[in-house]
This record gives C-alpha cells, sequence and structure tokens, in this order.
C-alpha cells in the first residue's frame, strides 16, 4: 500500500515538472512568475516529505527541513513581488509585456 | 470611553481564547489588546447612540434563526429536481445613512434567506438580488432594520 | 574578542549588513558615506583573513551560534574564499570611489531615489557575496544567492528605462529558476544524506542516482546564474545597459559567485562523483562560450555591448579547468617513473592557481574596463565603437587603463591574465589533453581582435582633437587605472603564493587521482 | 454520557455534511453567477457552524470550544462581507435586468 | 486503505488537478485563481505532512499575500497585449519530453531514498531543552540557524529596495498607493472589524511560538495582511518611504538580532548564541522585533513602488 | 450493532472530512470552468468554507489543536484573499462605463 509520504512525493515531482513546463513554455511573463511559484511548491512539497520520513523522536517530522521551507517561502514571496513590480513597471512603460529577444539597450547617456 | 473598555475587553477575552490564561501571556495580551483596541478606534470610531442590549439579544437570536432559514432555504431550492427559483434584482429604500451601521445592515441582510444586497442604485436605494422575487422581501428587510435601528440605540454618524 | 581570527568571519559577514540597516535609517543622504567609511574596514578584515589563513595554514572555521553541524551551520574560509573576499573587497571600494561622483546626493539635498537604492544595494551585494564565499551550509548559500539576485536586479535597471526593465526582469526569471534548480538539488541532498553541511556532504555523498541528480540539477541552476553557455541570453543587455558602476559588480563578481558555488560543488561537495565525462561536458560549454562570446563580441557596435559579450567568453575559460583538475584515465603519463600521486598533484594546483587566477585578474580587468567604458560614454555622450577614433587623446588615463586590461584579458605577458592562460596551457600539455589548449589560444586571438578593434583607432585615429561633453573627474580615470594595473600586476605575483589557494582544501588529498 | 456526546456529534456533522452537498449541488445546478452565489455562501456556512456545533463535545472545554466558536464567527463574518462584495463584481460584469 | 491514506489521495489529486489547470488555462486571471486555491490545498496537505508551522506559512504567505498580489498584477495587465508568440510545437513537445523525463526521475529518486530517512529530529529536540523552548521549529529557526533567520530578515530589504527603485524619480520619498478601485460598504466594514482581531492572531501566533506553532514570519504575515485589507478599504494610508520611523521599523527586527547575536559573541562565546537562562526572554523579545518588521516589509512589497509625490 | 461500535469517532470525523474535500473538489469544477469570471472569484470562498471545515474536522479526529491555529488563520485569510479576487475579477472603470453607455 502506498504512504502518505510516497505519494506526495510522487505529487511533488509531477508539480515540479509542471511548474518547469509552465515556465520555459509560457511566453507571458506573469504566467512565468505563477509557474516559478508552482515549481517552487513543489521543491517545498518534497523538502516537506523529506521532513515527514524523518519523524522521530516524539516528533511528526523533522524540523530542519520544515523551519528551512518556512524561509524558502518568504523568499519566493519576495522575488514574486520583486518580479510583480518589475513587470507592472515594464507595462507601465511600454503598454504590452513581451520579453522578446530585446534590442540592445540604449546608451544611457545619449543625447 | 465606554467604548475603549467594551472594545478592549473584548479582544482581551479574545487573547485568552486563543492562548489561555497565564500570568506572563496575559501581560502581553494587555499590550496585543492595547495595540487592538488602538486600531480598531481608528479604523471604527465609536457612535454616538448607545447599544440597546436587549434588542441586540433580539437582534442576535433572529439572526440565528433567519440564517438556518436561510441555509435550509437555498439546500431545499437546490435538492428540488424542479429547481423552483425565481431569481430577479428589487430595490430597499434604506433609511440608514451610509455608515457602519447600513453596512452592518448589509451584512446581517446577506446572511437571510433569498437575499444578498448587491450595492446601491441611482436612487441611493439598496439593490438586493433574490433567489425568489415572490417572497415578501421588503416587509422582511423592513423588520430588520428596525430592530437594527433600535438595537445600535439611534442611527450611526457618518463616516 | 579579536584575538580568535575566526572572528574575522563573522566580521566580514555582518559588516556590508549592518551598513544596509545603517543606510536605510539614515537614509540617502548619508548612504554613500556610511559605504565608503566601510569599505577601508571591509578591506582590512579581508586582508587580516587572507593572513591568518596563511598563517594557520588551514582553513577558519566558526560555528555560529556554537552549534556544530549538521544541526548548526558553520562559517567556513578556505584559501579560496579568503582570495576571493579579498578581491571583492578591493573592487567593492573601487566601485564607491568610482560611483561618489554618480550616485551621492549634494550636500543639502534630499534623498534621492538612487542615492539610496544604489549605495544600499551595493552594501547587500557585498554582504552576499562574502556569504556565498564563507557559508559551509547549502541552505544558507541559497539564501546568499537570493540575496545577490535581489540587489542584483534593481541595480540592473537602475536607470528604469523600459528596455532595462525588461533585461533586468528576463535575468530575474532566469535567477529564479536557477535559485530553484539549485535548492531542488540541496533538497534531494538533504533527503538522502541528512545533512546541508558541505564538510558532512564530502564524507557521506557517493556516486549514486540520487547524487547525480543533485549535482546535474544545482550546476544547470548555477550555470543560468552564472551566464554560462547556453544560458547566456540574458546576460549582455543586463550588464551592458546597468550604469557603469554597477556593471562593473555584475560582471566581476556577482557571476563568480555562481562560479565559485559551482566549483565548490564538484570539488569539495561532491568530490566522489567528479569524472572526466561530467568534467570533459562543463569545459565543453567552457568553450564553446569561449568561441561564441568572442564571435558575439568582435560584431557589436556598442563599446559596452562588446564587454559584456566578453563576459560570456571570458567565464568560459573557468570552466576548463575541470577536466585539467580531474585527468581523464586514458591519459598516459610521461614521467612514469614519478610516482602518479605526485605528478598528479603538480597538475591539479597548477590548473587550480591558473583558475582562480583567471578569476581574479578578470574581476579586476573587468571592473576597469566597464568603468573605462562608462567614463568615455559619459564624456562622449555615446559608446559607439566606431566613433571613438582618437578618444586616447582627450582621455588618455581612461584608455590606457582600458588597455591595460584588455592586455590582461588577452593574456599578453606579463598581465595576470597572462600569468592565468599559462598556468591552465601548462596544465592542458601535462594532461595531454591539447585540444583544450587550442582553445585557450584561438580564445586570446579572437579577444585580441575585438580589442584591437576599439584599441587601434581610439589610439591611433586620425582625429586631431577630440570634443568631450563632460569633463572626467580624473580621481575616477586614477581609481579604474589602479584597478587594471591590479590585474596587470598579478602577473607579477610570485606563483607560490597561490598556493594559497589550497589552504583548507576539503578533499585535496583525493584530487586528480585516477 | 460520551456516547451520547459522540451521537451529537455524528448528527450535527453529519447535518453539517449535508449542506455542504446542498451548497455543492447548488452550484452546480443553479443557472447564473449571483443565484450560484447564494447557494455557496448560505449553504456552506450553515453547514460549516453544524460542524463546529457537532465538534464542541469533542474538544477541550472551553477554550477549544470558545476558540471554534471564534473560527466560525470569523468565517461567517467574512462570507457576509465577501458574498456582497462578490455579487456587486458578478453584478457589474454582465448587465441588470 | 485506512481513511487517512483516502485523504491524501483526495488532496493529492486536488492539488495535481488545480496545478495543471493553472499552467493549461488560458486566461490568467482563471490561473491565478487556480494558483490561490492550489496554495490553500497545500496548506492542507502540510497539516497532513505533520508540519503545522509551515501550514500557517503557506496560509498566510504563499496563498494569501502571494495571491493578492498576482491577483492585482493580472486585474491591471488584462488589456496589456503580448506580442511574444508561444514557442512552436517542437519546442513545446521537446520541453514538455524534458519535464516529463525531469519528473520520472525525481519521482524515482523519491522511491528510492533511503529507509530510515537520515533525520535531525532526534538531534534537535535533544538540544530543545538548553534553549528554554518548547516547539522544534522555533528552535532550529531561533537558535540552531539563527543565521537563516537573520538573513531572511535581511533578504526582504533589498527586495523592498528593488520595488521602491522603480518609482519615477519625482515620485521618490512618496507613498505607494493601494487602493481597491471602488471600495464600498462590505468592504470597509470588513477593514474596519477585521484587522483588530488580526493584530490579536498575529501577535498570538509569534508570541506563542515558543511552544506552540507559528512564529514570526507567520504573524507577520498575518499582520501584514490585514494592513494591506486597511490600505485597500482606503481607511488609511500608507505612510511615504521617506518616513524616518517606517525605516526604523523595517531594519528593527535584524538590528535587534544583530545586536544579540553580537553580544553572544561576548556572553555566550559565539556570533546568534544565547546566554544561559536568557534565551527563551531573548528569543521573544527578537520575535517580537521581527514581527513587525516583516509585517512593515511584506506589506510595502505588496503595496509596490511609492506613486505618490512627496509632500 | 449501534454506531459508536461499528465506528470510532475519529474515523467517523475523517469519512466527513474526505466528503467535504469532494464537495470542495466538484465545486471546484463548477467554479474553474467559470464561464463568468464571477464564477471563478468564489473559489476562496469554496477554499474558504470548505478548507476551515476540513481542517476542523481532521484536527479533532487527530488530536492536532495546532491545526486549530490553521483554521484560524485560514478563516482570516479566505477573507484578505477573496477581496483580491473581487478586485481582479472586477471589471476595470472603463469597461463599465462602455457597457452602461454603448
Amino acid at each position: 500500500m502506498i504512504s502518505t509520504t510516497t505519494l506526495f512525493g510522487l505529487s511533488s515531482a509531477v508539480l515540479i515538472g509542471l511548474g518547469l513546463f509552465g515556465m520555459i513554455v509560457d511566453p507571458q511573463p506573469l504566467r512565468k512568475i505563477l509557474a516559478f511559484n508552482l515549481l517552487g511548491g513543489g521543491v517545498f512539497l518534497l523538502f516537506g516529505v523529506i521532513a515527514r520520513r524523518g519523524a522521530g523522536a516524539g516528533l511528526g517530522g523533522d524540523p530542519v527541513p520544515q523551519a528551512l521551507v518556512i524561509t524558502g517561502l518568504v523568499v519566493a514571496f519576495a522575488a514574486t513581488a520583486l518580479a510583480v513590480a518589475l513587470l507592472l513597471r515594464l507595462f507601465q512603460a511600454t503598454g504590452q509585456t513581451a520579453l522578446d529577444e530585446a534590442p540592445p539597450p540604449a546608451p544611457s547617456v545619449d543625447p | 470611553m465606554r467604548a475603549v473598555i467594551i472594545r478592549g475587553a473584548g479582544f482581551f477575552g479574545f487573547w485568552l481564547v486563543l492562548i489561555g490564561a497565564d500570568p506572563v501571556d496575559g501581560v502581553a495580551g494587555l499590550f496585543t489588546a492595547a495595540a487592538a483596541t488602538w486600531t480598531s478606534l481608528r479604523l471604527l470610531p465609536p457612535s454616538s447612540g448607545r447599544w440597546q442590549y436587549a434588542a441586540l439579544a433580539r437582534l442576535a437570536w433572529r439572526f440565528m434563526q433567519q440564517s438556518i432559514m436561510g441555509g435550509l432555504d437555498v439546500a431545499r431550492r437546490a435538492f428540488d429536481p424542479r429547481l423552483p427559483l425565481q431569481p430577479g434584482f428589487l430595490t430597499y429604500p434604506i433609511r440608514l445613512p451610509p455608515g457602519p451601521a447600513r453596512n452592518a445592515f448589509c451584512a446581517f441582510t446577506s446572511a437571510m434567506p433569498g437575499t444578498l444586497p448587491t450595492g446601491v442604485d441611482e436612487h441611493g436605494a439598496l439593490l438586493y438580488h433574490c433567489l425568489d422575487v415572490n417572497q415578501p422581501v421588503v416587509a422582511q428587510l423592513t423588520v430588520d432594520e428596525e430592530l437594527l435601528t433600535r438595537a445600535l440605540g439611534g442611527t450611526d454618524g457618518d463616516r | 574578542m579579536m584575538q580568535d581570527p575566526s572572528n574575522l568571519l563573522v566580521l566580514a559577514l555582518i559588516l556590508p549588513v549592518a551598513g544596509l540597516l545603517l543606510t536605510l535609517v539614515m537614509g540617502g543622504r548619508y548612504a554613500g558615506r556610511i559605504t565608503l567609511l566601510l569599505a577601508p574596514v571591509g578591506l582590512a578584515v579581508a586582508a587580516a583573513l587572507v593572513v591568518s589563513v596563511i598563517h594557520t595554514d588551514d582553513a577558519l572555521i566558526y560555528y555560529l551560534g556554537g552549534w556544530i553541524p549538521p544541526l548548526g551551520v558553520a562559517l567556513r574560509a578556505d584559501g579560496l574564499s579568503a582570495i576571493f573576499i579579498l578581491t571583492t573587497a578591493v573592487v567593492i571600494g573601487a566601485t564607491g570611489i568610482f560611483a561618489r561622483a554618480e550616485f551621492c546626493v549634494p550636500p543639502g539635498q534630499p534623498e534621492s531615489r538612487i542615492s539610496l537604492t544604489f549605495w544600499a544595494l551595493l552594501l547587500t551585494l557585498w554582504g552576499a557575496l562574502n556569504l556565498v564565499f564563507l557559508s559551509n551550509d547549502l541552505f544558507s548559500l541559497f539564501v546568499a544567492l537570493e540575496l545577490l539576485t535581489f540587489s542584483a536586479i534593481p541595480l540592473v535597471c537602475l536607470n528604469g528605462s523600459a528596455g532595462m526593465l525588461a533585461a533586468g526582469l528576463r535575468y530575474l526569471l532566469f535567477a529564479l529558476l536557477g535559485s530553484v534548480l539549485y535548492l531542488l538539488g540541496a533538497v534531494l541532498l538533504y533527503g538522502a544524506y541528512g545533512t546541508l553541511d558541505i564538510g558532512l556532504l564530502a564524507e557521506r555523498v557517493r556516486p549514486e542516482p540520487v547524487a547525480w541528480a543533485a549535482a546535474a540539477l544545482m550546476t544547470v541552476g548555477l550555470m543560468a546564474k552564472t551566464a554560462l553557455f547556453p544560458l547566456h541570453f540574458w546576460l549582455p543587455p543586463a550588464h551592458a545597459g546597468a550604469p557603469a558602476a554597477a556593471s562593473a559588480v555584475l560582471s566581476a563578481l556577482v557571476i563568480k559567485a555562481s562560479l565559485f558555488l559551482i566549483v565548490r560543488l564538484w570539488f569539495d561537495v561532491m568530490p566522489a562523483l567528479m569524472n572526466p565525462t561530467a568534467a570533459q561536458i562543463l569545459a565543453t560549454l567552457g568553450a564553446a562560450a569561449i568561441l561564441f562570446g568572442s564571435v558575439l563580441a568582435l560584431r557589436q557596435a556598442r563599446l559596452k555591448l562588446l564587454i559584456a559579450y566578453s563576459t560570456v567568453a571570458q567565464i568560459g575559460y573557468l570552466f576548463l579547468i575541470f577536466p585539467l583538475i580531474t585527468r581523464p584515465e586514458s591519459v598516459s603519463f610521461a614521467a612514469a617513473d614519478l610516482s602518479t600521486e605526485l605528478v598528479a598533484a603538480v597538475v591539479s594546483t597548477s590548473a587550480w592557481s591558473g583558475g582562480v587566477l583567471q578569476a581574479v585578474s578578470h574581476a579586476f580587468a573587468k571592473a576597469a574596463m566597464f568603468m573605462a567604458a562608462g567614463l568615455i560614454a559619459q564624456s562622449l555622450g555615446h559608446d559607439r565603437i566606431a566613433d571613438l577614433s582618437s578618444i586616447g587623446r582627450a582621455l588618455p588615463i581612461t584608455v590606457l587603463a582600458f588597455a591595460l586590461a584588455g592586455m590582461s584579458l588577452m593574456g599578453l605577458p606579463p598581465s595576470g591574465g597572462f600569468a592565468a592562460k599559462w598556468l591552465l596551457l601548462t596544465a592542458t600539455i601535462e594532461t595531454g589533453q591539447w585540444w583544450w589548449a587550442l582553445v585557450i589560444l584561438g580564445g586570446g586571438l579572437l579577444t585580441g581582435s575585438y580589442l584591437f578593434r576599439v584599441l587601434a583607432p581610439a589610439l591611433f585615429g586620425a582625429r586631431e582633437s577630440v570634443a568631450l561633453r563632460v569633463p572626467v573627474a580624473r580621481y575616477r580615470e586614477v581609481v579604474v587605472l589602479a584597478l587594471a594595473l591590479c590585474s596587470v600586476l598579478l602577473g607579477f605575483v610570485r606563483l607560490g603564493a597561490f598556493d594559497l589557494v589550497q589552504i583548507g582544501r576539503l578533499a585535496k588529498a583525493g584530487m586528480g587521482l585516477p | 454520557m460520551s456516547f451520547v456526546l459522540d451521537l451529537f456529534t455524528m448528527g450535527a456533522v453529519l447535518a453539517g455534511a449535508l449542506f455542504f452537498l446542498a451548497g455543492t449541488v447548488g452550484l452546480l445546478r443553479f443557472p447564473d453567477p449571483l443565484t450560484r452565489l447564494h447557494a455557496l455562501t448560505k449553504a456552506d456556512n450553515l453547514g460549516l457552524g453544524l460542524i463546529v456545533i457537532g465538534l464542541l463535545p469533542q474538544v477541550a472545554w472551553p477554550l477549544g470550544a470558545f476558540k471554534l466558536i471564534a473560527i466560525w464567527l470569523m468565517a461567517l463574518f467574512a462570507a457576509t462581507t465577501i458574498s456582497q462584495l462578490m455579487a456587486r463584481a458578478a453584478r457589474d460584469g454582465e448587465p441588470v435586468r | 486503505m485506512t481513511l487517512a491514506l483516502a485523504v491524501d489521495i483526495g488532496l493529492a489529486l486536488l492539488v495535481l488537478a488545480v496545478a495543471g489547470w493553472t499552467i493549461a488555462v488560458r486566461d490568467t486571471f482563471a490561473a491565478v485563481i487556480g494558483f490561490v486555491a492550489y496554495g490553500l490545498l497545500l496548506a492542507l496537505v502540510w497539516v497532513r505532512l505533520a508540519a503545522p508551522d509551515v501550514a500557517l506559512t503557506e496560509a498566510a504567505v504563499g496563498s494569501g499575500l502571494t495571491g493578492l498580489l498576482l491577483l492585482s498584477a493580472s486585474a491591471r495587465l488584462r488589456h496589456a497585449k503580448t506580442s511574444a508568440a508561444p514557442p512552436g510545437p517542437v519546442l513545446q513537445w521537446a520541453a514538455g519530453a524534458l519535464c516529463i523525463l525531469i519528473a520520472a526521475g525525481l519521482a524515482a529518486l523519491v522511491l528510492l531514498l533511503p529507509d530510515p530517512a537520515p533525520t535531525l529530529a532526534p538531534a534537535a529536540v535533544a538540544h530543545l531543552p538548553a534553549t528554554g523552548l518548547g516547539n522544534p521549529v522555533t528552535g532550529v529557526l531561533m537558535v540552531y540557524r539563527a543565521i537563516d533567520t537573520f538573513l531572511e530578515s535581511v533578504v526582504l530589504l533589498p527586495a523592498l529596495l528593488g520595488v521602491w527603485s522603480l518609482a519615477s524619480e519625482g515620485d521618490w520619498g512618496g507613498a505607494p498607493i493601494l487602493r481597491h478601485p471602488r471600495p464600498d460598504g462590505a468592504l470597509t466594514l470588513m477593514a474596519q472589524v477585521l484587522p483588530p482581531l488580526g493584530i490579536i492572531v498575529g501577535v498570538y501566533l509569534c508570541w506563542n511560538s515558543a511552544d506552540h506553532p507559528g512564529g514570526a514570519f507567520q504573524g507577520g504575515a498575518v499582520l501584514a495582511a490585514m494592513w494591506v485589507l486597511a490600505l485597500l478599504a482606503g481607511l488609511v494610508d500608507a505612510p511615504p518611504i521617506r518616513q524616518r520611523g517606517l525605516r526604523v521599523l523595517l531594519v528593527a527586527g535584524a538590528a535587534v538580532l544583530l545586536a544579540v547575536g553580537l553580544a553572544g559573541i561576548g556572553l555566550a562565546g559565539a556570533f546568534l548564541a544565547y546566554p544561559e537562562h536568557y534565551s527563551k526572554p531573548l528569543i521573544l523579545a527578537i520575535e517580537m522585533a521581527l514581527v513587525l518588521s516583516i509585517a512593515v516589509a511584506l506589506a510595502l512589497l505588496v503595496a509596490g513602488p511609492p506613486v505618490r509625490t512627496p509632500s | 450493532m449501534r454506531w459508536g461500535e461499528r465506528m470510532e469517532i475519529a474515523d467517523f470525523l475523517l469519512t466527513v472530512a474526505v466528503f467535504v474535500l469532494a464537495m470542495v473538489a466538484l465545486g471546484l469544477v463548477r467554479i474553474l470552468r467559470g464561464p463568468a469570471a464571477a464564477d471563478q472569484m468564489m473559489a476562496a470562498q469554496l477554499f474558504g468554507t470548505g478548507g476551515i471545515a476540513a481542517l476542523l474536522l481532521l484536527g479533532v479526529a487527530t488530536e492536532a489543536d495546532a491545526v486549530i491555529d490553521v483554521a484560524l488563520v485560514l478563516a482570516l485569510l479566505a477573507a484578505f484573499a477573496s477581496v483580491a479576487f473581487v478586485q481582479g475579477a472586477a471589471p476595470a472603470d472603463e469597461d463599465i462605463k462602455e457597457k452602461n453607455h454603448p
């Protein structure tokens, strides 16, 4: 019979694959950011599964990975906030959100 | 001052519910409750009227009753194979001025059977969406408004 | 408290961070001054660290909070870390002086946007770099990488133009993907071996699927951050468009941080995994980067883009050290009578020293080049290579600095770049991998040609006089020249000094053995 | 005694589950977003309330019980306000009458 | 099959379905909704993985704040024209194959993970009495790996500076504006009633974390959400970013942690070590400072760059 | 044969938790498929109430007090997320004007 940890471990593998796919394939930056969060969720879930497998000493799980996931979630939020702010500013400046191979940036000091 | 004490006590009570009674935690709770009270007074200044507790109790009772009715009503219609719905909008000319009391009224009535406030129309009347427009909705709402006005001890100051 | 040299590790870490906190509170008006005050202190700490490491002849280690790994986190400074921390302190300090004119608020003015952000982010960058070089824990390193990303990206789009916003966003997405992959690898390692400490992992990691997967994921993730071919697309627009001072630290230091981690990963975390195939793959990518980056640099019309593509190319050299340290089994040694171990040790040392020398001299040279290009662009109002004729007459010191830095990049004697490439060449010959020697030589020729495109007209242009739109402050030129000189003078450092590289290496004994 | 309490729990929780079912059925069957909103908020909140009441005998008295009730009240309050916000958004989203 | 496993299987299927939908659906707003649902479901999964501390963080940060950020972004980008076309079918198939390969490899590795699993749980528990704490996760965050927490409180600062740096030059020093386009009575009522309760819950999560699940990050996220709610309803204004008090609040957590850490060199023999017997009160003091700093930083990250010219 | 003997109360609560989750899943299908954005934003409400119920049932069944705190945070945050949903789904002002004054 499949165990809880195996079940969620396999799920995390699928989530990572899905997130990676979204990040590579979707052309819209906001969707890429979304996929990045999805991917991050998968990675954290895998860490959580590893924590659960390490249950012992009267604990339901290994506290070290759990603490690290908490840290990681906050880092991911900060990254998302920065990316979203950049994207919105880009949209404000250009009216679009495409990230095609950009033309070489104009020199910042051009007359 | 009354409002400060009542709200402060309420927030401290909430703290106790969360954490349990412990002297050290209690001290932290006092500070937290003070912060919460300050925030609360800032966001929602106390009203001029005095609450009428008897009417308030009646109101609470009616709320319980009606929200159960509301749930039952929806469940009955959902399970009924004929799907007895006559959805539509109707307006309710509310007397409460815009402000916390009116907002409370809207929240209150959104749990009532078959009614859902969806904002105001161009004349300032509340626009309700009803599951069944044939129900005596306006009469119900009038009762509710009267009860609420009495419970809050008159009208609230504008915000 | 200072008797114990290992306190230096903590100091190197918290000095920039404390500066950041202070800067935020005091505001942009004091930001530049705080940074410039901290820079010499940081340099002194870095120098003391180098001296201590040489003096103790072993890695310095510090258990944070007194908790021993695996439960706690350790800081560890070996020779490699010490060298990089010193390099960082020098480049950051030089950047600070260079940037003073541009980013400091004139007295009496209120805080402006860039006056706060530039300095605060520079300090964060510095702290993050020191953490990358010092931390001995894979998760703290992850946080350090993110810290680095969060400070590097706003620096890229500091001028706020739409093109730079797009470049910054693309950079951010690459960097985030890189971090996630790195973290995934770290998670797998924890799952398999129950620790994130580099020292403990080095003992526990065995060549098995989970370790391979972790290594692959982490390497790819870090490659994206280092901009190794073919994951380099984000770099040229980002580095070329940033303000000169920012480009200098980005190109000189930031991409080295993830490279440093790749090296740590393969040689310290998982020495058991290092094998010829992986090494050859990494080096092939490096060789492709050298050729590809150089050719593209050759085709650029703008100076800053040329320098940025040159970074893509120069990064490639650093990946050549992998096969030179990890000798393929097929190689037979000419000196059969020597004990194999001895030969291997010699080879690995020169490849190591060459790699580190290349990284450091490139850091100085590239910082100098970006700053020189910044001065040129500022004084001319453009940086079109075609219109740089005779600029050497107007800005002799700047162009001299550019030329000296270029010398180091090309690998002309007696520069640091020459010594580095010479050591690498020696290693290729000694290990019988002549094909890498061809790449190194070819790369040098290409580098020479793209720099010649800039330098020849600049120095020997026919124009009589060049009108400068904006005069250039002399002290800024001197800073650039000093950095370029650092890069050149590295060539005179006695090669033995690079034994420092070997101090405290975790897997020293096993390195290079079949 | 415990048996009676368990029976009470089962009864109330089952009733609560029934209202969740009603909410979902309404969600699936009702014709437009606004009527679906009625189904979702009213039925599910009653369901949550019944489940909370059912769970009261199973938790530590009095703090655990008060906590449950506090959660329910908060969820209820949230639902009454959110449903209005959503109703207005839904009304904006399509022509009235 | 036990019932608990049925819960798990149901949850796993739901998570996967929502995740797949989020990636596949065409409309971005719908995708973000899917993501919020994903976050809430993950919070349930964390409960099932015996990690309530993480569940709290996921609910508050992963779903709540990230959700708000992405939702308002998708609303503002609704009319964005993106000229970027999705990659061609060949590339898509190649990417798909690569991702399937990676997922399959990871799945195999999950099955190959060592049994019994290596764990630091016994070590963490063994040293817990010395810290005066009862919650091992707090022990890891505040004691064994306090450096991570320190760095974490620092990481938010460059991210926030990065967001601020996107302001236009004239707006620098002003305040960000985060307001619902058309706030109405229901939103006002919610923003009047919930924030005081949220303050109690946020402080409770932090204060209680010495012995129970919770902590500065979770508490800070709840506080931030409440502040954002009041901002959205227009009941309060965001402070100008030039304000000294705001800056002090932002760095307070990291500064207190740094100060205690430095004191540890003299008093307890190592940076970030706590003197014996004083660890619990010190940790509580640090956490209370951290919760404020984190709350302010998270809320300002949501609020975005300043857009109001300083007065 | 009586109920109490046949079934432990914890098992019963878990069963109901599965049931509630199933209801959430069913509702989710409806909500995500739309068609209107107004349908989709109900997801937060659905997850708020359903999630809290499932958490409470799980928490009591497994005697994990901490889970109740998660439900508490969810109750606060579900409201918050819904506000965001409404903000995201609400058509921008210009859209409404177009609709009302064609």
